[in-house]
């Protein structure tokens, strides 16, 4: 664990509508991080593109569709590294078996993790009986 | 979804007026595609200048299109694609799917 | 209380360069609430100033300067009610004896708590050993 | 803190070239006026154009070069000030303090 420096720490309903908040979070996110020497433009849009993804997913799996069930997007930033932690109440996943993408054969679904996983460093998604949380992180450096 | 419509030559062309597309607004452009495909149009143009922003369910709705136009031996074809939204084009190897032009002139000019 | 909708709740070092983070989150946290029927495009600069003034008192009266010394801006939308909560650690105040801005002779200082007076409905400022808290709120109809 | 300078007839324009000012640029802000003023200028123009947010810090740094460049019977004149900028202007009374013209020109043909 690095030294935290910031973090955002929402809650949404699970309502689609959300998305845009969560992925412009993430765009103004990166513009704070000045350790990162790469290319910050397009740091802004792949947070923006894994926020929306991740929680994307955990809309469309909850576990109903409630106004009260809600989704929680925890963004923390330590001095070398992102970690997003999308937490949902669904009936979870083993992310062993999604499959990768089939590029000869492209499928209209399937495409989100990918994305997560190419565009961030690590990928995890734990199960518990209360809540599951998918834990992604990116090196800063 | 704020969508416009225009007829060049023998395409349509659907000009998406969102900054946006995403899992809240994809499906109705995938509706809204469908729809003009089942209307007999065999030649679509998707016009994204406005669209500084694509997630998967968004990649997902253009590949649904395509592949019902291809189907019926149909074109879709995707001009004005902003450098960012490429990329994801090009990472998911869709660049090898759909037609891609810088300019609707292109397309007219190379087609028409 | 009312029913919550979402919130965002940000902890950042208490330095200023993080202003603008939570400015441009308030503003985009504007664009989303739909129950508001007044001008959202100015709502969406009011959030962002108060905020910013709110937050920049925090960071200004905080306790120490050590980079671990953090601010918590806690932004709750429920169904008609905006609340903003900013937590600080500093010797606190008392809101009654802030004076006025005195327009006939303009100083310098003393704007902040007038904008998020003008701008926002109640205005609060609670002490307590552990933590200050200034509660904004603003009603959305 | 991005500030460009240029001059024009009796005037030192002071261009912000910065969308926000807040507390973590109007003390540069104000260092940049008040060293202005200590140069010797009497008359300074602030160009606002690029600044969409103004807080109370920054309304503070334009008020003490105000203060310094009056007690000198100089001028400080905002010129291109945004409409919700202008606002927080009027919220505060300040517009009673400051000269603000529209346009660079509107001073010139004005004063010049
Ligand atoms: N939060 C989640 N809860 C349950 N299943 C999930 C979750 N996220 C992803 N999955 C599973 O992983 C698969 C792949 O997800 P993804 O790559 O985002 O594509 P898509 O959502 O388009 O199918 C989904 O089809 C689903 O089975
Ligand atoms: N979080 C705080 N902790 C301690 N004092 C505060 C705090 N916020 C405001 N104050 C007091 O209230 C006064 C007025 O605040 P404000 O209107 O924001 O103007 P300014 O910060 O420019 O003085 C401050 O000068 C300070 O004495």
């Amino acid at each position: 664990m690095g030294i935290p420096v910031f973090q955002v720490d929402v809650i949404i309903p699970t309502q689609t509508r959300y998305l845009r908040l969560i992925g412009h979070i993430g765009e103004r996110i990166a513009n704070e991080l000045d350790t990162y020497t790469g290319d910050k433009v397009q740091l802004a849009y792949d947070l923006n593109l894994v926020l929306t993804e991740a929680t994307a997913n955990a809309i469309k799996h909850a576990k109903t569709d409630s106004p009260k069930e809600t989704v929680r997007i925890l963004i923390q930033i330590e001095e070398n590294e992102l970690i997003i932690k999308v937490f949902d109440h669904g009936q979870g996943f083993d992310l062993k078996n999604v499959e990768p993408l089939d590029f000869a054969n492209p499928q209209e679904t399937g495409m989100g993790l990918f994305f997560i996983k190419t565009y961030m460093d690590s990928v995890r998604y734990t199960m518990t009986p209360e809540v599951n949380i998918l834990e992604i992180s990116k090196k800063l450096q | 979804m704020k969508l416009r419509y225009e007829t060049k030559q023998e395409y349509e062309v659907i000009i998406i007026d969102e900054e946006r597309i995403d899992a809240h607004n994809s499906g109705d452009l995938k509706e809204a595609l469908l729809h003009k495909i089942e209307q007999g149009n065999t030649q679509l143009i998707v016009h994204l200048a406005q669209v500084r922003f694509i997630d998967s369910s968004g990649l997902g709705a253009l590949l649904a299109a395509y592949k019902k136009i291809n189907a019926g031996h149909g074109k879709l074809i995707l001009v004005h694609v902003q450098a960012q939204v490429l990329a994801m084009f090009e990472l998911t190897r869709l660049t090898q799917v759909f037609d891609i032009y810088a300019e609707l002139d292109d397309v007219l000019a190379h087609h028409g």
